[in-house]
């Protein structure tokens, strides 16, 4: 009982233009430690929570990061929403070997001896959405993004993807606007004077954050329904739509890999814990708090599994760790530190939830390294020895660059 | 015998300065590297690291100070003249990665091969040269603060006018380094660093080198601000604040002034960012965020704005108290530092250094008026 | 007048014009101040006598007209610091000094020199300080040369303002009012050192004071309207029923 | 009635005046001489309030007024006519005069017809900007502006200062008018001798923050006064 | 008369009199969306406008499945339960609890399917306005088997506009399907007549048709909507750029009250948008809660409270801190971001850092048509308000004792003193009034962006860059550039993008300051020189 707490960091902004997504994420994890304290921690010791606000600031994840494993000597951190914040802390995480759970949908391309990814990959995404639409019979595509590396990349890999699928150029319009973009209107109209063209049209929506909510005011506003062109987005779950009047946008919709309304018992423990931790009975949870949880028990098991914190052994007990998912199943952690996951398609209610109108019969793998990208196609990632490689080329049959 | 009362004592206090930031530059390195760790002495890597990143934020106050405490430029996006010094730099250590890449790419960073780019841009070239990457470190800041001085003070745009446009130049700057079309990263910025010169950028050895080079940089710059400041040139800046048009009809051209400060303290702001990158690990966008360059302002206002000391302690200071804060009060911290901005001015209206200043004039005027029986006495 | 050839003038001005959103400043004004001349000026409040002066300085430029210093320098060419440069100097009628800093500092600024940034960044400090004391001694500032010049009193700020305008060492002094504010002692004091100005250089200097204007001793144009109403010595103008009327008064 | 009792006052920690007394009573015009820099504007600032003393006290019709703010002393019947005439730049010169309605009643809100009488060329100016005039015009307006109040006091510093010679001898019968009607105290600073001695009904000489002499009109020995004035 | 059209219409209607077999409409609670959706074809296929309620509470997610029987009914949620009614014969069947119900889910297909099919069955409807809206829905969606209702409608029709419609309509099915080019021919200049875009779509296809004089005659017509399309879009620009500059002006112009008039460099202006942002949320809430007749009213109620909140906060931050400040106006920035930094945590750690939500009045709701020009009522209210806004603000500036008093303070305050002015006063009413605008400000923007803790930070930038673009202290000035700048954006969004756009914007400003130094209105003469 007298053994010192395993300390556990948590890196999400607390404040500036990130704090509105990532606040929760932090709150979600001192939800979890708790729980892990009151079934007795891990290895018999406490766990304790040490939090720092890296204030939406890249540098500043950087230096925090360095503060929490050089200063604080955390096992584990959890954290980061945007790539850029991953990016910047990664060097330091791999300088000083500590362990890092990523728990957002990203743009891939990236698979770090010290990250586990717990978000999806754009397999896990944005691929199943594109081929639900394609069942819906959508045949020209809009993608709209935020001019940023996530939605970047991830519509390069849609293109190539929908060209595979034989859909025309002049069938895909791409754009892209500023973070917190705000004035919609003739973005709206664009997309209303392409879909109406006589075929079925979608958007596929990598928007981010901030500029969703007046985009969707601007749809309902210049009454784009569903039904007539439905927009598919990747980065709006329920937190988001928490702040939009939900009743013209019904049917619209989203691809994640969890949605508060499945119907788990698993889930709906977690959605009681989470509003009691809270003190709130209407906040909603979403996918990349999902992450979290799964990230976190991962975690756990794996720990126990290692006997120790030590990095190194807790990063090699990792691989192969699996535990349920709130979703319905267990996600499984694979030796590219990404996980399985499935993918779930849901449309917006009235009531601000998502209703899950399709999804994949299993768990989907997530992918690091994109196949629709010719200078990813031939990479992959094993961290197990005595591969032990991020971006092997199974062309080359060599281990690329980093280590 | 000239100068006013403060300015000799400043004087001594600049040159105090100067010998601690030497000094600085080279004990820091020794307790860092010679001292053994579990020693009480020793500084740890992390802080080295810490204390190299004030030291550039320091740096960039005083670049913010020569112009706005010295000749009355509030420059609100002095920030784009550190994030492209950092940005040249960075792009000489994405050079240095070379084929080590996640796709083993030769000449190609990562960002660039995974958006298709085909081969690298023509201003990319040269960048795998440190003497290249350094000549435009002070060229592309300077450059850019000379066209845009150029136009702004011939055509006579002052005070808030030029602040603002400033301030859009900096937005703009924002948003074009935004664009992943632009080459230089998009949002995710140049990182993953690996050498400079040769050296493992992640090897103490090398902190601590950056970190020397940060502090020595750091007393040049206070030295060459100092010199500025204490020329006549100097007092024509003074007057060309307090009263520009004034300075006209006395023959002085201040538009060259002008440009003369404003370029030297745009390379300045350079020098600062290309040393920031390399301790940092990372450039990015958000580098040229107003908000930044508004903050750098800051700095300057809370350790005594027309001071030379005063935008080093407060840089320091302000930055310091960010890294505590942040980890010690994360939910409240910005109470705190929005209180402390407010409090500064309400009750250290010159800064930190005025507050000393004040004390010290107080002294001298008692003192001067215990010697002289009536103030209005003049001799006739 | 306005035929007279500019050549060997110091100050020609023919046919200027200002007119603000319509009103006429300067109408049709022509003037010429010849080398080493002191000429005082006159007029109604309101008759243009400062915006003359803002258009010989650059502050102003003119509708029409033509501005000519030293017989062939087109004025209205240049900007405000080439004309000081030409050594065209300027009192203006609100005391203006660099209120931040010293009385030292002040007259130091003003004096004669290089103008360049790179001039005043090498300049050598000290060499000037005989002259500067010389002029403090003139202005009578000497005690309070290390005062702040915004703490001075209105006079005090006047006296500074000729003190910088004698650092200038200009070919033509334009001052605008200098003894507003000033008892009758220092103005018959100023008068005097006006015309020991004028021994080796030109002086324009308007006035309202019609004792310091008669202890200048010297041609006197009276300006109404934006242009002159009449000229000669100070008994002439004086005696002229329109410069009573709208001037003098009864 | 006007009473200064030995003021002193201070720029930081430079003495400005030291024991100043004063008096202006209604019906009479007192008039502050003195060189440069002795403290005359320094005592019309303390009067109106722009700067605190630091010793003695200023009583205005009977009441204590040292600690009043500026506003409140204007209330209070108080014009002050600056050096440096101090005009509204951006106002026009009818919205500079009617920044002098903030202390009446409503239905004393009117631009007194004498203003325009003494200063014709307010009138034919009213819809320039005030920092558009010359400076005489601006000296007027500063004067023209004091009026609209309708003090009891008026606070003069260097009124005559930029303006033309015959407006000089306007303002004199103008301050003499209305000393005759009776119901104003009136504070003049002038340099100007001549114009003093005119209008002087009381006199006050200073000297290196001090009044060194001073009394009624009659007791003014001209070569005296002189003597502080000289340099 | 009307009734007596109404009933021979009912008669007329072939398949009126049908019963519809309730187990069909109890097949709708089929397990999967498959399955429901071939119960709904074939529930349409009885063609009966009785099946219309039951479709239509499909649509809108009123529809539910009694667990116990299996039975289907239009359910309305009440406190205690859903209150069941029959779906065909409306009666009401009673109360049940939630866990007894259970609603039937939808997705995208079914409403589509669902709207085509009402599309339809209110072709007879007795609305005009229905019938017309369902003549539309058939032009857009081409159903081939909507040909023989909409022919036996359009012979019915007396309406002369839903004839049209209806004819428009019949075109549409009879070009876009395999018709010979008589027909195709005789369609398009009825499809021209339409106009717009669905039209364009129905022709540009036929200009490459087999037939040369069909492609003739559908490229022509396609070249005249297209040219009339080019005119519309340029009018829809200017007048995007037109909402986009009132929105910007309206958060600017309390900035050109504070920086404008008082020369505060006011970083917490943003803050005080956000401030009347969340008033709007507090009072939609408790709006929501208490009394949800009033939702209608609750921007209107919430401007006042807006603007005295936001301007009692500018009151008490000029009285605790700006007036200390007066004179050093460079340090107003230092202060103001630090206020700044606060509010914006405080708002964070009383409401939470997600987006609260702020929802849009029916009146602000929606759009209308002009021609092919669409404005948005939200919109249209918020530059309505903007004018409005402005104009009283003008007033109050230039025609009132207190706004003269506001002007002389912040040019000379030691003199406006001396003046009998009480500054303190003044100074304080003017930070409130440029505050309490930012309030108002945030009323509006919170119909059209987040309501976060963030919100006021992506204002202040654009609304600095205004104030100094028009001329600082010259509200003509914060009016036109606010205008001009929102159209100019807006012209070249669609050239350059939304980034590069931006990007032009900002670089533009920069020349356009060289060349007017002191803004668009740039005050002239010696007067600026003090
Ligand atoms: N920018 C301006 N706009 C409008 N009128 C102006 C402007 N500048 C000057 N004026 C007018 O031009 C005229 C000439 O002014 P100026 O200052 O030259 O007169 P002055 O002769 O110097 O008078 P004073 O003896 O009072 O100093 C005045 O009537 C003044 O009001
Ligand atoms: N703002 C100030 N700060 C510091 N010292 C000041 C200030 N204003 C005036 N003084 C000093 O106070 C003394 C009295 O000044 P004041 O303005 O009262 O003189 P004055 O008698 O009105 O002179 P003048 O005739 O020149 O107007 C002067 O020595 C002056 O230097
Ligand atoms: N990884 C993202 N969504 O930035
Ligand atoms: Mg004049
Ligand atoms: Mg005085």
């Amino acid at each position: 009982a007298d053994k010192p707490p395993i300390k556990v960091g948590v890196l999400h902004s607390l404040s500036g233009t990130m704090a509105i997504s990532e606040t929760t994420l932090k709150d979600v994890m001192l939800m979890l430690i708790e729980e892990q304290n009151k079934k007795g921690g891990v290895l018999g010791r406490k766990l304790e929570p040490v939090v720092v606000d890296p204030a939406s600031n890249w540098p500043l994840f950087a230096e925090k990061a360095r503060e929490l494993l050089a200063v604080h000597k955390v096992s584990a951190v959890f954290g980061c929403w945007t790539s850029v914040s991953r990016k910047s802390v990664l060097p330091v995480f791999e300088e000083l070997n500590g362990l890092l759970f990523y728990p957002v949908q990203y743009e891939g391309e990236e698979s770090s001896r010290n990250v586990f990814y717990t978000g999806a990959a754009p397999n896990q995404q944005a691929i199943p959405a594109v081929d639900y639409l394609i069942e819906e019979g959508i045949e020209r595509w809009v993608l709209a993004g935020t001019d940023y590396v996530y939605p970047r990349t991830t519509n390069k890999i849609l293109e190539a993807y929908l060209k595979a699928k034989g859909v025309q150029a002049a069938d895909i319009m791409i754009d892209y606007t500023p973070f917190g973009h705000a004035d919609w209107q003739s973005i709206v109209r664009d997309i209303k004077a392409f879909g109406s063209a006589g075929r079925k049209t979608a958007v596929v929506s990598t928007i981010n954050g901030d500029a969703n909510v007046p985009f969707y005011k601007e749809l309902a506003n210049q009454g784009v329904k569903a039904t007539d062109i439905p927009v598919i987005a990747f980065s709006v779950g329920e937190e988001e739509l928490a702040g939009i009047d939900t009743k013209p946008l019904v049917g619209h919709l989203a691809a994640w890999n969890y949605f508060q309304s499945v119907e788990t018992p698993a889930n709906a423990e977690f959605i009681k814990k989470w509003r009691a931790f809270t003190r709130n009975a209407k906040r909603v949870t979403n996918d990349p708090m999902e992450a979290h949880f799964i990230g976190f028990n991962m975690w756990v098991q794996a720990v126990e599994k290692a006997g120790t914190t030590d990095p190194d052994k807790v990063i090699d007990a990792m691989i192969g760790v699996s535990v349920p998912n709130l979703s319905g199943g267990y996600s499984a952690m694979l030796p590219n530190h990404h996980i399985t996951k499935p993918v779930l398609i849901g449309e917006v209610q009235a009531d601000g939830q998502f209703e899950t109108v399709w999804r994949t019969r299993g768990l989907v793998a997530g992918d690091e390294w994109s196949d629709y990208l010719p200078d990813s196609k031939d990479l992959i990632a094993d961290w197990r020895a005595p591969l032990s490689c991020g971006n092997f080329n199974s062309a080359t049959g060599k281990c690329g660059g980093a280590k | 015998m000239k100068g006013g009362l403060i300015l000799p004592r400043l004087d001594r206090a600049g040159l105090i300065f100067g010998a601690v930031a030497l000094g600085l530059a080279l004990l820091v390195p020794v307790l860092n590297l010679a001292v053994p760790p579990d020693s009480p002495f020793h500084v740890p890597p992390h802080v080295v690291a810490l204390m190299g990143k004030y030291l550039c934020y320091a740096l960039l106050a005083l670049s913010v100070d020569l112009v706005w405490g010295y000749c009355g430029i509030l420059s609100l996006g002095h920030g784009a003249f550190f994030a492209l010094g950092g940005y040249a730099m960075g792009m000489y250590l994405m050079r240095q990665i070379g084929p080590r890449g996640m796709y083993g790419h030769a000449e190609l960073p990562d960002f660039m091969v995974f958006l298709n780019w085909q081969e690298l841009p023509w201003y990319w070239l040269g960048f795998d040269q440190f003497w290249f990457a350094a000549l435009m470190v002070l060229l592309v800041p300077g450059l850019l603060a000379g066209l845009l001085g150029w136009l702004a003070f011939r055509s006579r745009v002052t005070g808030v006018y030029l602040s603002i446009i400033t301030q859009a130049m900096t937005f703009a700057l924002l948003l074009a380094f935004f664009r992943n079309d632009m080459g230089f990263g998009g949002n995710n910025g140049l990182t993953d660093f690996k050498d400079i010169l040769g050296a493992s950028i992640q090897a103490d050895g090398t902190r601590s080198a950056l970190f020397a080079a940060t502090a020595v940089a750091l007393a040049l710059g206070f030295v060459l601000c100092r010199w500025i400041v204490r020329s006549k040139l100097g007092r024509v800046l003074v007057a060309i604040r307090d009263a520009e048009s004034r300075t006209r009809f006395l023959g002085y051209r201040v538009e060259r002034y002008k440009l003369f400060v404003f370029m030297i303290s745009a390379c300045m702001a350079g020098v600062a960012g290309a040393l920031y990158v390399p301790q940092v690990g990372i450039i990015n966008p958000g580098e040229f965020s107003p908000a930044n360059s508004i903050e750098a302002v800051i700095w300057v206002a809370v350790g005594g704005r027309g001071t030379l000391v005063g935008p080093v302690i407060g840089a320091v200071l302000v930055n310091f108290g960010k890294t505590v804060l942040t980890g010690a009060l994360p939910e409240v911290w910005l109470f705190a530092l929005g209180g402390l901005f407010i409090a500064v001015t309400l009750f250290l209206p010159r800064g930190i250094v005025g507050l000393w200043m004040a004390y010290q004039h107080r002294r001298a005027e008692r003192q001067e008026a215990a010697t002289t029986t009536n103030p209005a006495l003049s001799e006739g | 007048m306005s035929r007279t050839d500019p050549q060997h003038t110091q100050l020609y001005l023919d046919g200027v014009c200002v007119s603000f959103d319509g009103f006429r400043a300067l109408n049709n004004l022509s003037l010429i101040i010849m080398p080493g001349e002191m000429r005082a000026i006159i007029g109604p409040n309101g008759a243009g006598k400062t915006t003359m002066m803002d258009v010989i300085t650059g502050k102003t430029r003119p509708d029409a007209g033509a501005v000519l210093f030293d017989g062939d320098t087109d004025l209205t060419r240049l900007d405000e610091a080439g004309i000081a440069n030409l050594g065209i100097g300027r009192k203006f009628q609100k005391p203006t000094v660099f209120e931040s800093h010293t009385v030292w500092d002040n007259i130091d600024l003003a004096l004669a020199g290089r103008r360049g940034p790179f001039a005043t960044l090498f300049h050598r400090d000290g060499a000037d300080d005989q002259r500067i004391l010389e002029i403090l001694d003139v202005i009578r500032l000497s005690g309070r040369r290390h005062v702040q010049a915004g703490s001075l009193s209105h006079g005090q700020k006047q006296w500074l303002e000729i003190g910088m305008l004698l650092a200038q060492e200009p070919k033509l002094l334009l001052v605008d009012e200098p003894v507003a504010g000033m008892t009758d002692a220092e103005t018959a004091e100023t008068a005097r050192l006006l015309r020991d100005i004028a021994q080796t250089r030109s002086v324009v200097v308007v006035e309202h004071d019609m004792t310091f204007v008669r202890d200048l001793d010297v041609k006197v144009t009276v300006l109404h309207e934006g242009s002159v109403l009449s000229d000669g010595s100070l008994d002439h103008v004086s005696a002229d029923p329109r410069v009573i009327e709208v001037y003098l008064g009864r | 009635m006007l009473n200064v009792e030995a003021i002193n006052l201070h720029y930081g920690a430079a003495q400005a005046l030291r024991g100043v007394s004063l008096r202006a009573e209604p019906g009479r015009v007192t008039c502050l001489m003195g060189r440069n820099g002795v403290g005359k504007s320094s005592t019309l600032r303390a009067i109106i309030g722009h700067r605190p003393v630091s010793g003695g006290s200023i009583f205005w019709e009977g009441a204590d007024i040292t600690k009043l703010s500026p506003d409140e002393r204007a209330r209070r019947g108080i014009a002050y006519v600056p050096q440096g005439r101090e005009i509204f730049p951006l106002l026009s010169v009818k919205e500079n005069l009617e920044t002098g309605f903030a202390p009446l009643p409503r239905r004393q809100r009117t631009i007194p017809d004498e203003i325009f009488e003494l200063f014709p060329v307010l009138k034919s100016m009213l819809a320039r900007r005030g920092g558009d005039l010359s400076g005489g015009q601006q000296q007027q307006l500063a004067i023209g502006r004091a009026l609209v109040t309708r003090p009891r006091l008026l606070l003069l510093d260097e009124p005559t200062e930029g303006i033309q010679p015959s407006i000089i001898k306007d303002i004199g019968r103008a301050i003499g008018w209305l000393r005759d009607r009776g119901d104003m105290a009136i504070l003049l600073v002038e340099q100007y001798f001549e114009f003093a001695r005119d209008l002087a009904d009381l006199f006050a000489v200073m000297d290196r923050g001090e009044v060194v002499m001073g009394g009624e009109k009659a007791d003014l020995v001209e070569s005296e006064v002189r003597r502080f004035l000289t340099v | 008369m009307r009734m007596l059209l109404m009933l021979l219409s009912l008669l007329l209607a072939p398949m009126a009199s049908a019963d519809v077999p309730a187990p069909l409409i109890d097949a709708l609670a089929a397990d999967d969306y498959a399955a429901r959706e071939e119960a709904l074809t074939t529930l349409t296929q009885t063609g009966d406008p009785a099946i219309v309620p039951a479709l239509k509470a499909l649509a809108e997610g009123s529809l539910y499945r009694r667990l116990s029987d299996d039975k289907v009914f239009v359910g309305r949620e009440v406190d205690d339960g859903v209150t069941l009614t029959d779906p065909l014969t409306g009666a009401v069947a009673g109360v049940q609890p939630q866990g007894a119900v259970e609603r039937i889910r939808v997705n995208n297909r079914i409403r589509r399917a669902v709207q085509a099919a009402l599309g339809a069955l209110t072709l007879r409807s007795p609305e005009a306005a229905t019938r017309l809206k369902a003549a539309e829905s058939i032009f857009t969606n081409k159903e081939t088997e909507a040909l023989p209702v909409l022919e036996a409608a359009l012979a019915a029709e007396q309406d002369d506009r839903v004839r049209m419609a209806m004819r428009q309509a019949r075109a549409a099915i009879l070009a876009a399907g395999d018709s010979d080019a008589q027909t195709k021919l005789a369609a398009i200049p009825l499809i021209a007549e339409r106009g717009g875009r669905p039209a364009l779509a129905l022709l540009t296809p036929l200009a490459t048709d087999a037939d040369a004089v069909v492609a003739e005659a559908a490229a022509a017509a396609a070249r005249r909507i297209e040219n009339h399309l080019a005119w519309a879009a340029a009018a829809q620009n200017i007048i995007y750029g037109l909402s986009l500059g009132s929105v910007l002006l309206l958060a600017a112009i309390g900035l050109a009250v504070t920086f404008g008039v008082m020369g505060v460099i006011n970083m917490a202006h943003g803050e005080m948008v956000m401030l009347g942002a969340y008033t709007t949320y507090v009072v939609q809430n408790l709006i929501r809660t208490s009394m949800p007749e009033l939702f209608d009213w609750s921007l209107l109620i919430a401007l006042p409270l807006a603007f005295l909140v936001a301007g009692g906060v500018g009151i008490l931050i000029e009285r605790g801190i700006i007036r200390w400040l007066y004179g050093r106006p460079l340090e107003t920035l230092l202060a103001t971001w630090g206020l700044s930094l606060v509010l914006q945590q405080a708002v964070r750690s009383l409401f939470g850092p997600t987006n609260m939500e702020v929802g849009n009045p029916s009146w602000m709701s929606g759009a209308f048509q002009v021609g092919e020009v669409t404005i948005t009522h939200g919109r249209l209210w918020i530059f309505l308000f903007g004018l409005i806004v402005f104009a009283a603000l003008m007033v109050l500036l230039k025609r009132t004792p207190l706004g003269l008093q506001m002007r002389a303070v912040t040019q000379n305050r030691s003199m406006a003193r001396a003046m009998g002015i009480r500054t303190a006063r003044v100074d304080a009413l003017t930070f409130g009034l440029g505050s309490g605008i930012a309030g108002l400000a945030g009323v509006a923007l919170s119909q059209i962006d987040n309501v976060s803790p963030n919100l006021g930070q992506g204002y202040i930038i654009d609304s600095f860059m205004i104030v100094i673009f028009g001329g600082v202290g010259n509200l003509w000035g914060t009016l036109v550039g606010a205008l001009s700048l929102g159209i100019v954006n807006k012209l070249l969004e669609p050239l350059a993008g939304a980034v590069l756009g931006k990007i032009l914007v900002l670089v533009g400003i920069i020349l356009f300051i060289q060349a007017r130094p002191r803004g668009l209105f740039a005050l002239k003469g010696r007067a600026i020189e003090h």
